[in-house]
């Protein structure tokens, strides 16, 4: 009974329509997008009546907002960030920054393409993406979940050599992250 | 009655024994040492019943040695930790040196304590006082460290208490012809009034000081966090509890006599309740676990003597109830501290962390008897704090049971403090080598918080004797009145029935133990105390981010003005004060002959001027 | 304000030698000086003349001219004006005297410096990274480090960013509107 | 033995009812912060969906026993003093221990918690963790003291420490609330500190401590928190009730006068800032204080 695969479906249901209505965010702000987190949870986009609401550190959060673009030094703590956060887990990568490099295209220290060193569920393109193409992107992502599309996490773990490798070729071997024990 | 004497003579056998055969070998030492506390504990245990006892002349004087029902009750508490801290501190001091000195003082201690407890005269109570005392003193200046601040302090104290009770057996002993205790109890009627009133007060002086009384507790911090630390588990364990022991019989035999002599049980419950408030806002202050746990057992032996001055049968039991637990829980504490000590090297909070994993049953004691030094259900602390609350309520004292509350609230503090900074907290690399303490000093803190969890259960076992000793002072039983094997009722006949709240303590935490261990087994993974959420940032190996320093900061900063002035400061002061005074009086002595010549002619004018008055 | 300038002008001059000077509209106040002067001149406005306050040390990379000009700029609270000590420093192996027990904060001006463009200044303290996180090679803000070539040396880029460079024609076809004259010089 | 599985029984509804109530109001207190910030707010079951969603959370990390067991120390506290408490007037619906709300008893099994969880967050080694837990015990020592004096005030006035002779004694003589207003009026200001809501939510501010004690904790250990966060809310809010509004004799009279109880710090924590511990401390020994003497010298008067 329990083994069975309706009742595994409707408990995939239920567990994906609770996660998709309980959206915890990271509140890690990278690059100038962290600007437009605020008005979206503030009185007028009010993100929290979708479910969305602000956590304080990785252990608790279900998404991690790339807002804008990441140097390398950053790049670092976020990933470590990510690898802190509980299964399952989402990333929303946040304005052009984040898709191809935006107007750092030609910078020296930050990167241009996100889903080569993250796993990426939403992108939300814009420079810098108002807070309705914010919602429209957790929209997106909520949808995913309810589809049991929004598997980056598990992206992440299968691949993650070459994820690693992604980073590696740019920090070198100087940095040390510590090895994540899955 | 022969086996007091034959446990005495065991005890100073074994005494010198431990000290002249000592010397020769460190496992004799230890064998002789632990016999003779085996002998005495078990003849103890087995043969002595409370009422037994012996009298006996020198030089006329009527003196006799015995055990009462009250007296049982301390000397259980006396014997237990000598047995249990004696097998502690056979390992704990197994690399110091001058170890037969160490051994001999702690049994000529342990024997000095019985011998108070079972003198039922005057003068033997005196010189057993006296050997306590002293043999405390080298122990306060055994490890050396401090010998002129924390030794002097001590020693003048004790002088002092020493001193004053010294007066007040003259003054008996001159009022009634004999030393005997029952005597002077039963003539104290007799006495005028200004005797009745200066002899409770002298011996009071004398009992608190032991008991680190406020204004008489300078001495105990240092001297508690100077000795060895097994030593210092009986030391504040039981030790301390002479001071309560005489305290009671002076309260409750003496004080009750006197017409008016409420006065004196009223200040000495509020002096208590100060002295509580105030070490506990010390020991918070504390970096230093001895220190703190020095404090902590100032501020505990406040609650105590809240409870036996206040002096109502459910006061009373509180007191004497708090006064075992007091000495089963910051005994272990102290031997944690001796554990801790021996295993890092350091007492101090600031620089040990993380031991959790390296020490894991040092960490189970250590919970314990925090839980039970909080007054957590279901340990025995709470029910000496709830029997306490109640009396208090019961006895319309209302704004000492908000000093009361105050002080073990703001325990909590110093509680937390003591399991973080040892245990808790970044595991450092410093610190890996450490391993836990050898099983002689494990499993002795183990059997003392088995007991505290125990009497939280079943306070009927230890409020049995203390209600037989209680009514040998005179009090009606106050068994199933006041208590009963599991369940303690008020004066109000509200009850808490400890057996159920315990069956759900237990069930529910061991249901969600199982739950939050079986859910998701998997996938919960142990990660090591560097992994922590600190924005991404990788803490390097030698970065402590252990939060040691200023621990407690908002709350002193809270109660900043009322732990401004020190009473040290106000000692120095009378010192400085007393040392101009002798200043002054050596000018008189110039050394010029002439002066002492015009003292001279003064002298006789003063005589002559007034002969007719002073002839 | 003239009167103040003029009279500052004077007295720098007649106590340093070498020194020119340009003088702006407002409160603006130019020097041009040696580099070897820089403690000296410093320490004398601070002390003798009012600039109690350094604004910010900055760099200007004159790569056709192979040198390196150091601005530092100071602010006199009591007379509300600006001045720029600007001095010179060849590119090659830059060295310059080192002011952080003049003004505490030019410490962290200098670690940038020393960072961003490699001008190393005389004993100072301070750990060598400053921003940057394992920095090797060039001076990311010389003039000849390639910033662009070293981005497409290092990092990946999403294909299809070249066809974005055109992006104007396609809203042009889309809205059928004309670029304005000063726009299509933006436009790539 | 069938009095034991009675009382089994009836204390599992209790927990359930007291999780279903806990969580519902700390879901309308969100809908209701949200409305007065001009703002449409979560649905009122917002709380339960998130609860289900750390439940459903895949994975967790711990830092040794001490973080594992932490939750199941707070779950005690909250269960067991809602099982103390008489939830309605007439023990029937919810048969509660068997000594009926010893308030001494209640004050320290209060206290359980906030021990488990001091060293289940101590031992993760975070410093917000430590910094956060500090500040709680701090500003308990605070609320602790006005708090007791009502108590106090009330149990010497009725010679009782029991909670059901209390609601007894309101049975007949009328609520508490108004017979010794002081002592409620020191008992609600004591309830702002003990509901760590803003002005009193340094404990975890998000911010400023990272969420403090909870920190490191997420998933199943976060839900489990969040339990007996809602539990523990509950029993409070009916021991308010019991003690100053005369209790309720069903449920909807029990709704009615926890809700409007829960008002109280809610409403008075959307409008205000954040105190610092110490000034947190002084507030609670200022006005507090002051009614907590006040109801002393009331229940001696009169």
């Amino acid at each position: 009974m329990i083994n069975d695969k309706n009742s595994q479906k409707i408990a995939d249901f239920i567990k994906n329509w609770a996660r998709k209505h309980s959206i915890w965010v990271l509140a890690y702000g990278t690059g100038c997008g962290a600007i437009e987190i605020p008005p979206t949870m503030t009185s007028r986009y009010d993100a929290e009546r979708l479910g969305v609401r602000g956590a304080a550190t990785p252990r608790q959060a279900d998404v991690l907002l790339i807002t804008g673009y990441l140097t390398t030094k950053t790049l670092k703590r976020v990933i470590r960030v990510y690898e802190q956060m509980q299964d399952p887990k989402y990333v929303i990568g946040f304005g052009s920054c984040t898709i191809n490099g935006g107007m750092y295209y030609d910078s020296y220290n930050t990167i241009k393409v996100l889903d080569k060193y993250l796993p990426v569920d939403v992108y939300i393109n814009g420079c810098m993406p108002r807070p309705e193409a914010v919602l429209a992107g957790f929209a997106k992502l909520q949808q995913l979940i309810q589809e049991g599309k929004a598997t980056g996490a598990q992206k992440y773990k299968e691949n993650h050599e070459y994820y690693r490798g992604n980073l590696r070729k740019i920090i070198g071997n100087k940095y040390e992250m510590p090895l994540y024990n899955w | 009655m022969e086996t007091i004497l034959t446990i005495f003579i065991i005890f100073i056998a074994g005494t010198a024994a431990t000290y002249f055969l000592g010397k020769l070998n460190g496992v004799l030492r230890s064998i002789l040492f632990l016999a003779t506390l085996a002998a005495t504990g078990w003849l103890f245990f087995t043969g002595i019943t409370p009422e037994s006892g012996i009298e006996f002349r020198i030089l006329g004087i009527t003196m006799g040695w015995g055990i009462t029902p009250f007296s049982y009750i301390f000397a259980i508490i006396v014997m237990g930790l000598a047995l249990l801290s004696g097998i502690y501190a056979v390992k704990a001091m197994e690399d110091e040196k001058n170890l037969n000195f160490f051994f001999a003082n702690f049994l000529l201690t342990v024997m000095s304590m019985m011998g108070i407890l079972f003198s039922l005269d005057l003068i033997s109570f005196f010189i057993f006082w006296e050997i306590m005392t002293w043999s405390s003193y080298f122990m306060v200046v055994f490890t050396g460290k401090d010998v002129q601040k924390v030794g002097i302090k001590y020693i003048l104290f004790s002088a002092i208490g020493a001193y004053a009770m010294l007066m007040a057996i003259v003054f008996i002993y001159s009022f009634t012809g004999s030393v005997l205790i029952g005597d002077f109890i039963d003539n104290f009627h007799l006495f005028d009034t200004q005797m009745q009133w200066l002899i409770p007060i002298l011996l009071l002086t004398g009992f608190g000081v032991k008991s680190a009384l406020m204004p008489l507790h300078v001495w105990a911090p240092g001297a508690y966090s100077n000795s060895p630390m097994s030593y210092t588990a009986m030391f504040s364990g039981a030790l301390s509890k002479m001071g309560i022991y005489g305290m009671v019989i002076v309260l409750i035999l003496i004080v009750q006599q006197i017409p008016n002599g409420y006065w004196i049980k009223e200040v000495i419950a509020w002096m208590g309740g100060i002295t509580a408030a105030m070490a506990t806002l010390w020991a918070i202050k504390q970096d230093d676990a001895k220190k703190m746990l020095a404090y902590s057992s100032i501020g505990q032996l406040g609650y105590i003597i809240v409870g036996v001055a206040i002096g109502t049968p459910l006061a009373m039991l509180a007191g004497l109830f708090m006064a075992v637990m007091h000495g089963i829980f910051k005994s272990t504490l102290f031997m944690v501290v001796g554990a801790v000590e021996r295993q890092t090297g350091t007492s101090n909070f600031t620089e040990v962390t993380g031991l959790i994993r390296k020490m894991p049953w040092t960490f189970l004691a250590a919970l314990m008897s925090i839980i039970a030094l909080a007054g957590i259900p279901p340990l025995g602390g709470f029910i000496g704090k709830w029997m306490l609350y109640e009396s208090l309520m019961g006895s319309n004292h209302y704004l000492l049971i908000i000093m009361i509350f105050f002080s073990s609230t703001a325990a909590f503090l110093y509680c937390f403090k003591f399991l973080f900074g040892f245990f808790l907290g970044q595991e450092e690399k410093e610190w890996s080598h450490v391993k836990e303490a050898p099983a002689m000093m494990v499993i002795p803190m183990l059997i003392l918080a088995g007991f505290a969890f125990l009497l939280g259960i079943f306070p009927g076992l230890i409020l049995k004797p203390i209600n037989e000793g209680m009514q040998f002072l005179g009090y009606v039983s106050t068994t199933n009145r006041f208590w009963e094997m599991s369940i303690i009722f008020n004066d109000w006949g509200n009850a808490v029935v400890m057996m159920p709240i315990f069956y759900w303590i237990i069930g529910v935490f061991v249901f969600f133990l199982v739950f939050l261990t079986i859910k998701g087994y998997k996938t919960t993974r142990y990660v090591s105390t560097k992994d922590i959420s600190t924005s991404g940032e990788i803490p390097k190996e030698h970065e402590n981010l252990t939060f040691t320093m200023g621990f407690m900061q908002p709350f002193l900063r809270a109660v900043a003005p009322v732990m401004k002035r020190q009473i040290d400061k106000y000692y120095t002061s009378i010192g400085n004060g007393l040392e101009a005074l002798f200043d002054f009086t050596r000018r008189i002595n110039t050394g010029n002959g002439q002066t002492y010549a015009l003292y001279f002619v003064v002298f006789i004018i003063i005589l002559l001027l007034f002969k007719d008055s002073l002839f | 304000m003239e009167n103040i300038k003029a009279d500052l002008i004077s007295k720098i001059k007649s106590t340093f030698e070498n020194v020119t000077e340009k003088d702006h509209d407002g409160n603006r106040l130019d020097f041009y000086v040696n580099k070897k002067i820089i403690p000296s001149i410093l320490t004398h406005f601070k002390v003798n003349e009012g600039f109690i306050h350094l604004s910010h040390i900055s760099c200007v990379d004159w790569l056709e001219e192979g040198e390196f000009e150091i601005i530092y700029i100071l602010w006199s609270p009591k007379d509300k004006i600006k001045v720029f000590v600007r001095t010179r420093v060849e590119r090659e192996n830059p060295v310059m005297p080192n002011i952080d027990m003049i003004w505490r904060q030019a410490n962290t001006y200098e670690r940038e410096m020393r960072e961003m463009f490699g001008i190393e200044f005389e004993g100072l303290v301070g750990e060598k990274e400053f921003v940057l996180e394992d920095w090797e090679g060039m001076p990311p803000m010389r003039r000849d480090f390639d910033t662009e070539a070293y981005a497409d040396e290092t990092f990946w880029h999403r294909p299809g960013r070249e066809d974005a460079m055109d992006v104007r024609e396609a809203i042009i076809e889309r809205s059928r509107e004309e670029i304005p004259d000063f726009a299509k010089k933006y436009s790539r | 033995m069938e009095s034991v599985g009675y009382h089994i029984l009836g204390g599992i509804v209790t927990i359930i009812v007291a999780f279903t109530v806990g969580l519902t109001y700390m879901g309308l207190s969100r809908k209701i912060t949200a409305r007065i910030q001009n703002r449409k707010g979560p649905p009122f079951y917002q709380n339960f969906i998130d609860a289900l969603k750390l439940a459903s959370k895949e994975s967790a990390i711990h830092h040794g026993f001490m973080q594992h067991s932490g939750p199941a120390f707070l779950m005690v506290s909250a269960i067991l003093s809602v099982l103390v408490i008489p939830v309605l007037n007439n023990g029937n619906w919810f048969p509660n221990l068997n000594f009926h709300g010893d308030l001494i008893f209640l004050i320290y099994i209060m206290v359980f918690g906030s021990l488990g969880m001091a060293l289940g967050s101590g031992q993760t080694g975070n410093p917000n963790s430590a910094i956060g837990v500090t500040r709680g015990l701090s500003q308990m020592v605070g609320f602790e003291i006005p708090w007791v004096m009502a108590l106090v005030a009330i149990m010497v006035k009725y010679q009782t420490t029991s909670l059901v002779d209390l609601l007894e004694v309101q049975q007949t003589g009328g609520w508490l609330m108004f017979s010794s207003p002081f002592a409620f009026i020191a008992g609600v200001l004591a309830m702002l500190g003990m509901f760590r809501y803003s002005p009193f939510d340094i404990v975890s501010a998000p911010t400023e401590l990272a969420s403090g004690p909870v920190s490191e904790n997420g998933g199943k250990y976060l839900f489990t928190m969040m339990s007996s966060g809602s539990i523990f809310a509950f029993a409070k809010l009916v021991l308010y009730v019991d003690l100053f509004l005369g209790g309720a004799s069903n449920l909807i009279e029990l709704l009615a006068k926890t809700f409007a109880i829960y008002m109280i710090p809610m409403l008075y924590g959307v409008v205000s800032p954040r105190y610092r511990t110490e000034q947190a401390i002084q507030y609670f020994w200022g006005w507090p204080l002051f009614f907590g003497f006040l109801a002393l010298v009331h229940a001696l008067v009169f």
